[in-house]
């Protein structure tokens, strides 16, 4: 595969791929955001044991403290929970849960917020105006909070949403309402600048399709930006999902995401057991952490001014 | 000048503050305290719950009531009798006042006679022997049971008595259920007898209680004021405790107990409840609402409850998730209830192969799925308790589907019978075992007959005993009926008990407070130093 | 056939709505503002001919330009391709006229989109308009256009950064030729590039008309630059035509003062050294023309009749039309 | 005539990860005092980095990486920025291309002008908007009072221009460095600017570095000029002799292609090919792969530049050798 090669070269070559080997945050950063993402996506190889199993739990191995302490047990590295669940394994599934959603709602804010966007951007007028101001609207309300309302009108429009796997789609769709904006608005900026280049313009003098030019012609200019907020976006969604989580609004104890973790965890925090709580915390801190800092990184390498 | 101005403001205001504060210090007792969930309402016929009943039994009073020592005392009946072996007269308190100001009479027992076993009521189950309430005079009447009851004393203790007049003039002659939207005077205020008057409520965020001054009783509080505050999260209960900003807390988690423990400020007062907590399964449908078993109903047959029953290793459930403080049960009473039989106290031992081998003779070699219904803020970790029979159960191959959830959203399923597999906890008002097997043993019936019995088990002889244990005057022959309808239950594996649950309380050294059987906690017995 | 012009603007207008936005407007309680861009706008382009617009920034030519391959409508008047009136919307008959006509651009670095590659932007009007071509046909197609315009067939795989501005500026064109049309609007196609650079492009385009028969509707500022394009030449001011005829008679003798002007402001290189009077002021904002004819403020030769009345435009003999109370009367 | 600017063998290069990308190589010019050179060249031929570097403005990754510059006599290349600062506003002006980013929109001209001149002169408040007035009514700005409480954008492009000029003679500066102080105007626009910058040299003594692609801009302007093609000069000298008389054959190439009035409809002279970039520039001669009078030497040897009939010509068609 000559081209593939040459092509990874070329990539290898490139300024981002220089500016990311320049930057040791940037790659401790996708170290850890790498391990963090092999460990979910492998959870079902990786993981001791399946704490999705029930039948694999045992209750009187519950609470266990991590494997290195006195009474700890080889088997569970980091201890287990009140159910008898491996942490490291609740981890790396609640890891898997986490950025599922992550990635999940980023995606739905990303799709929705981009099209927005380039409606807004490229149609103008009232349609723009209308957009835009539900923006405003929308903006002015911190995120949690627009994901708690969708949540929760969801939970009354269909009580058994809160259980198993519909959860998971609640949550993904309630944090991608939340988060569309910020998208809308920089698409919508960047849309207003690429619109009236004339490549655009010859494009309507070709007499392509409105549609058409908005996505063949528009969106691929406009998506670098995109790129680095949906980065940075992911880290916010991964921390949303774990407060919504944490709330008691989030994934289900049986099927725990970090925050559910942490949440379950928390309860034990006073009376010692702090590993229950402490490791799937650290595990949040550092998959959001290096997930922000790349993000950062990224802003900064596609933004010649910073350079 | 202008300097000069706001400095004087600023002492003649210090001083203010301090004189204030100093008067503040000198008068007010302020009790706080705070349970894991709220009251649905402070309708006391509105919902058949402990935290409802205690928190409205400190404004509202029953005929009789309960002693320190969970002994009947009482109350808005001075005395009573039995007449006849279905009439009983009770001679009422006289001059007593509503906090409303309107004077307490026989019409109010009538009336909220009517009340509580009307529609809306949830409390059906405390009237349910009575026939009816003859007047006798303004302070005496005569109750007529349907069948001779000598429990009634007992049974009437939450039952509390509403103002006829109050009822009639805010349009609250029914109690009305919130749950659906509908609210109505008595949801949010309260005009009772009892040593403490509603001052305010702000339904899930607070409710302030004072003192009654024209209470017929004599006070044995020394408070001012008392606030109760839900707090759902068990670690900002505890916090809310160790930090100050609590007087009081139910329940404390029983994995911070130690650390209560250790605080120099702080006690914890425990001792067993009467509650004993159940699984229950539903044995009337030809198919499980929830399950993907088809065309049959798996918990008809006796072999799938015990195969259930024997999946369950309740001494991991007593040394891991209770920390060591439940007491396992064999029947669905407490010690500490009459007609306790201590000889039946005995569980189906834990046999995980065992239960296998009952569910493949079921018919169910592999198994089924099933959906189990649970609260999670209602009693002593009863969302870990669920999780870990699910995870039993599913080392037999029957696979849970769980739903744990707030009691709001629980207690509705379970009432209204649309629950396959549940768990929950019972605690018989009249510390009798009859209204265990009434309420929570017998064919779902007339009025409250079975009111509780969430899974439909039905044994006619159950039945019959019941009635006869109600009616039965003869001490040693209502004890042997009450042991041969437990016994009839047990061997049907009608419920599964799994055990009693410490009440725990978290308290500052400063405040005393009784603690009884029940859980319910009154303020007239609350002193802070 | 001959007789029938390619391109006709007759009594063209164009305005523009510059209010502020609608909120501002209504708490500011500003009134709607208009723009006039283009006013009674009238001149012909024959087949194969170049009709150069000349003008100052806000002169409307590139307002003319637009209107002349459907970018816009007019707001007045009647714009005729072939005969018949400009069809709007996104119809059959639209696309059938579309494809007859193209437009290049004045920057280089914004008329490419970034992210295609060469081939896909000289193709793009191959696949709208002609879809039924196969992607051989096609890839024949935009090699043979880029040799044609001076680029490599293999230059088709690149993408626009890879060129320079006179290069991109070929790529243009060889888009604009894709779909064969007859009619090409230029607006300022070499103002953006290197003299060097500009000289090849004009030649170039040049050759392009003697070999396919193209007519050019030439936009530029640059007098010197239109020379060697144009057979006609339309000079604008403040969105009117001032003066239109055969370039050779307005270049050696222009009949409108500000023609004149224009003339006179192009740096000579052959006067080097020497000094000479500038015209003086500026142009106004269109927003807010003056009275009369709009030239008046800094015309020499301004009176009364021209701060008040508006010249109509009027044939002078010599195949010009000129709008100016002064000129032919 | 002494050198007000001299600027020896110049070279500016920007520090890549790739290596330095040599964007001024060996640039060497002098303007003495009321003289204006034009600079003129395609675009990346290195006319506004030589601007900046005068000026003192160059900004990272670009330096100075050998030659230096002289104002006065005495080295300005070396200075600190504090000290350039200083010198930037009193001794050296600067025009830039658009004028309204010369500008603070927040301020009115009158402000703008004042600050600037009581920053560079000890004179009292009434005595600085005196000489804002007049130094508005110098750049020929009609009813100077009326303008002085205007903002920058109450003014047109031409106008803020001006503005942008009397800002940069505030201190009354002895060189001013003018990087396409027109090509943002319209052409009438320009005629004027062109008219005052010839003005200013004349009635002044100041002198002028003239930065523009528009050969014609030089012509009328310019006393001498250097033509810069990638990065080094061509060829410098007085400006009717290189215009009429190229030697360069990228000069003479040039001026071919240059649109000019009064030749209808011929053809232009062209030079083919384009500039190279500055990661690409071709060895030897940078202009060889585009001449048409290349020479075997061309692609291999710089040419060095050489005083041919008083002006300097680096091309190896005149060298040594042709020199007669």
């Amino acid at each position: 595969m000559p081209a593939a090669e040459s092509r990874w070269r070329r990539w290898l070559d490139s300024d981002i791929a220089w500016s990311f080997r320049r930057s040791p945050v940037a790659i401790l950063a996708a170290v850890v955001a790498l391990i963090c993402v092999v460990g979910a996506l492998f959870a079902g190889w990786i993981a001791p044991h399946d704490p999705f199993d029930l039948a694999s739990l045992e209750l009187m191995d519950a609470l266990l403290p991590p494997a290195w302490t006195a009474e700890g047990r080889a088997t569970y590295l980091l201890g287990t929970d009140d159910q008898g669940r491996d942490v490291l394994s609740g981890i790396l599934y609640g890891a898997r849960i986490s950025l599922l959603v992550g990635v999940g709602s980023v995606v739905v804010a990303m799709v929705l917020g981009v099209s927005l966007g380039l409606l807004a951007g490229y149609a103008g007028g009232s349609i723009e105006a209308f957009i835009m101001r539900v923006a405003d609207v929308q903006l002015s309300f911190p995120a949690i909070l627009i994901a708690l309302l969708v949540d929760g009108v969801v939970r009354v429009a269909m009580p058994d949403s809160a259980h198993g796997g519909q959860a998971l789609w609640v949550l993904i769709a309630s944090i991608g309402l939340s988060g569309w904006v910020q998208y809308a608005r920089t698409v919508r900026g960047s849309t207003l600048v690429e619109k009236r280049k004339e490549y655009v313009q010859a494009a309507r003098v070709i007499g392509r399709h409105p549609v058409a030019i908005m996505f063949h012609h528009l969106l691929p200019n406009v998506l670098g930006p995109v790129l680095v907020i949906a980065t940075i976006h992911l880290a916010t969604a991964i921390i949303t999902e774990a407060t919504l989580s944490f709330l008691g609004v989030g994934m289900p104890v049986t099927t725990p995401s970090l925050g559910t973790l942490i949440r379950v965890g928390n309860d034990f925090l006073f009376s010692g057991e702090w590993w229950i709580t402490v490791f799937p915390g650290l595990a949040l801190v550092a998959l959001a952490l290096s997930v922000n800092l790349l993000g950062d990184w990224l802003r900064d390498a596609l933004n010649p001014r910073l350079r | 000048m202008i300097r000069a101005v706001s400095l004087r403001h600023l002492g003649a205001w210090a001083i203010a503050c301090a004189v204030g504060l100093a008067a503040f210090q000198a008068e007010a007792r302020t009790f706080r305290f705070a349970n894991q969930g709220d009251a649905l309402s402070v309708d006391p016929h509105m919902h058949n719950e402990a935290v409802l009943l205690s928190l409205t039994g400190n404004v509202y009073e029953a005929l009789t009531g309960r002693g320190r020592k969970f002994e009947i005392t009482p109350e808005l009946a001075t005395d009573w009798k039995q007449t006849a072996p279905t009439v009983w007269r009770f001679n009422l308190r006289k001059n007593v006042k509503f906090h409303d100001g309107s004077p307490f009479t026989a019409d109010d027992v009538i009336f909220s006679f009517e009340r509580a076993k009307g529609e809306g009521s949830d409390v059906r189950v405390y009237v349910a022997a009575i026939r009816e309430i003859r007047k006798v005079d303004a302070n005496a009447i005569d109750i007529v049971t349907t069948e001779p009851f000598t429990i009634l004393p007992q049974t009437v203790s939450r039952w509390y008595i509403m103002s006829k007049k109050w009822c009639e003039k805010n349009g609250a002659m029914r109690p009305v259920d919130v749950r659906k939207g509908t609210e109505n005077y008595a949801s949010t205020r309260a005009s009772g007898t009892g040593p403490f008057k509603l001052e305010s409520r702000q339904p899930g965020v607070k409710t302030v209680f004072v003192p009654n001054p024209e209470w017929w009783g004599k006070a044995e509080h020394n408070i001012t004021e008392a606030i109760f505050t839900p707090i759902a999260n068990d670690a900002t209960r505890v916090a809310a405790l160790i930090s100050g900003e609590m007087d009081m807390v139910d329940p404390v988690p029983l994995q911070d107990v130690p650390r209560i423990r250790s605080n120099p400020d702080l006690q914890v007062k425990q001792s067993p409840e009467m509650r004993t907590i159940f699984l229950g399964m539903d044995q009337k449908r030809d198919e499980l609402l929830f399950s993907n078993v088809k065309g049959k109903n798996p918990f008809k047959d006796k072999r799938v409850r015990q195969a259930v029953y024997q999946a369950i290793d309740i001494e991991a459930i007593r040394t891991r998730i209770m920390r060591g403080v439940s007491t396992p049960a064999g029947i669905m009473v407490a010690p500490s209830v009459e007609g306790f039989v201590p000889e039946l106290n005995k569980r189906l031992p834990f046999d995980a192969e065992g239960a296998r081998r009952l569910l493949s003779e079921a018919g169910y070699p592999s198994g089924f799925e099933v959906g189990m219904n649970c609260p999670n803020d209602r009693y002593v970790n009863d969302g870990e308790i669920c999780q870990a029979v699910a995870s039993m159960l599913a080392k037999v191959g029957i696979k849970v589907n769980l739903v744990a959830e707030p009691k709001t959203q629980f207690f509705p399923k379970v009432l209204s019978r649309n629950v396959s597999f549940y768990l929950a906890g019972w605690t018989p008002a009249s510390q009798d075992a009859h209204n265990a097997l009434f309420a929570l043993m017998s064919t779902p019936g007339e009025g409250a007959q079975g009111q509780f019995n969430g899974g439909a088990y039905s044994n006619p002889k159950v039945d019959d005993l019941t009635r006869r244990i109600g009616a039965e005057n003869d001490p040693a022959k209502r004890t042997n009926m009450i042991a041969e309808a437990f016994r009839i239950h047990q061997d049907d594996i009608g419920h599964i008990p799994l055990h009693q649950q410490p009440i725990t309380w978290g308290l500052r050294k400063s405040v005393e407070m009784v603690q009884i059987p029940d859980n319910f906690q009154y303020l007239r017995w609350v002193t802070v130093k | 056939m001959a007789d029938v012009p390619l391109l006709e603007f007759a009594d063209v207008g164009r305005d523009f709505d510059v209010s502020q936005p609608w909120l501002e407007r209504v708490l500011s309680r500003l009134p709607k503002q208009r723009l006039v861009a283009v006013d009674d706008a009238s001149f012909r382009v024959a087949r194969g001919r170049t009709l150069a617009l000349v003008g100052e920034s806000g002169c409307g030519k590139s307002t003319v330009g637009r209107l002349a391959v459907g970018l816009y409508k007019p707001s007045r008047g009647t714009v005729r391709f072939d005969g018949q009136p400009m069809p709007s919307g996104s119809g059959r008959e639209t696309m059938a006229v579309r494809r007859r006509m193209q437009m290049i651009f004045q920057d280089p670095y914004a008329s490419l989109n970034p992210r295609w590659k060469v081939d896909d932007i000289v193709a793009e009007p191959l696949r709208v308009q002609n879809a039924a071509m196969s992607e051989t046909d096609r890839a024949e197609r935009v090699a043979a256009l880029l040799r044609q315009v001076g680029l490599a067939p293999a230059d088709a795989r690149k993408f626009p950064h890879e060129f320079s501005g006179g290069q991109r500026q070929r790529i243009s064109i060889a888009r604009a030729l894709s779909s064969e049309p007859e009619f090409l609007v230029c607006d300022e196609p070499t103002s953006a590039l290197d003299v060097s650079v500009q000289a090849q492009v004009l030649n170039l385009m040049r050759d392009l008309q003697d070999r396919l028969g193209l007519t050019y509707l030439f936009i530029s500022h640059n007098l010197a630059v239109v020379e060697y394009v144009a057979h006609d030449l339309g000079v604008m001011y403040l969105g009117r035509l001032v003066e239109v005829g055969p370039a050779t008679t307005i270049l050696k003798d222009p009949a409108h003062p500000y023609t004149r002007m224009l003339l006179a402001a192009v740096p000579d290189l052959a006067m080097t050294g020497t000094s000479r009077t500038p015209v003086a002021g500026e142009i106004p904002s269109p927003i807010d023309r003056p009275s009369g004819c709009a030239f008046h403020p800094r015309c020499p030769h301004a009176t009364e009749r021209c701060r008040v009345e508006t010249p109509v435009a009027k044939p002078i003999g010599d195949g010009r039309v000129v709008a100016c109370h002064l000129v032919g009367s | 005539m002494s050198a007000l600017l001299e600027v020896r063998h110049l070279r500016v290069a920007f520090e890549t990860r790739r290596g330095p990308l040599v964007a001024v190589d060996d640039i060497s010019l002098q303007i003495g005092e009321g003289e204006i050179l034009g600079m003129v060249g395609e675009s990346g031929a290195g006319k506004s980095v030589t601007g900046t570097a005068i000026l003192g403005l160059l900004e990272p990754p670009a330096r100075i990486t050998a030659g230096e510059i002289l104002l006065e006599g005495s080295r300005i290349d070396n200075l600190a920025p504090e000290a350039m600062r200083r010198l930037r506003g009193k001794r050296i002006g600067a025009i830039f291309q658009d004028p309204l980013t010369a500008l603070d929109p927040l301020f009115t001209i009158g402000q703008q002008l004042v600050e600037t001149i009581l920053t560079h002169d000890a004179v009292g408040a009434r005595a600085a908007r005196d000489r804002a007035l007049k130094l508005l009514g110098e750049v020929g700005i009609p009813a100077p009072e009326k303008r002085l409480d205007q903002y920058p954008h109450q003014l047109s492009g031409g106008m803020r221009q001006r503005v942008v000029i009397a800002l940069a003679l505030c201190a009354e500066p002895r060189l001013v460095i003018a990087d396409e102080p027109t090509t943002a105007l319209d052409v009438s626009t320009q005629a004027q600017i062109i008219e005052l910058l010839k003005r200013l040299a004349r009635t002044r003594g100041t002198a002028v570095l003239l930065i523009t692609h528009d050969m014609g801009v030089i012509a009328e302007t310019a006393d001498r000029v250097a033509v810069l093609y990638a990065g080094r000069i061509a060829e410098i000298g007085p400006v009717r002799e290189i215009v009429h008389a190229p030697l360069h054959p990228y000069t003479t190439g040039l001026m071919g292609a240059i649109p000019k009035l009064g030749a209808l409809r011929s053809r232009l002279a062209q030079i083919d090919g384009a500039m190279p970039r500055l990661d690409a520039i071709p060895p030897g001669c940078a202009f060889h792969p585009r001449c048409t009078q290349r020479l075997a030497q061309c692609d291999r040897e710089i040419p060095r530049a050489v005083a041919v009939d008083g002006r300097e010509v680096a091309c190896w068609l005149h060298g040594e050798s042709s020199r007669g």
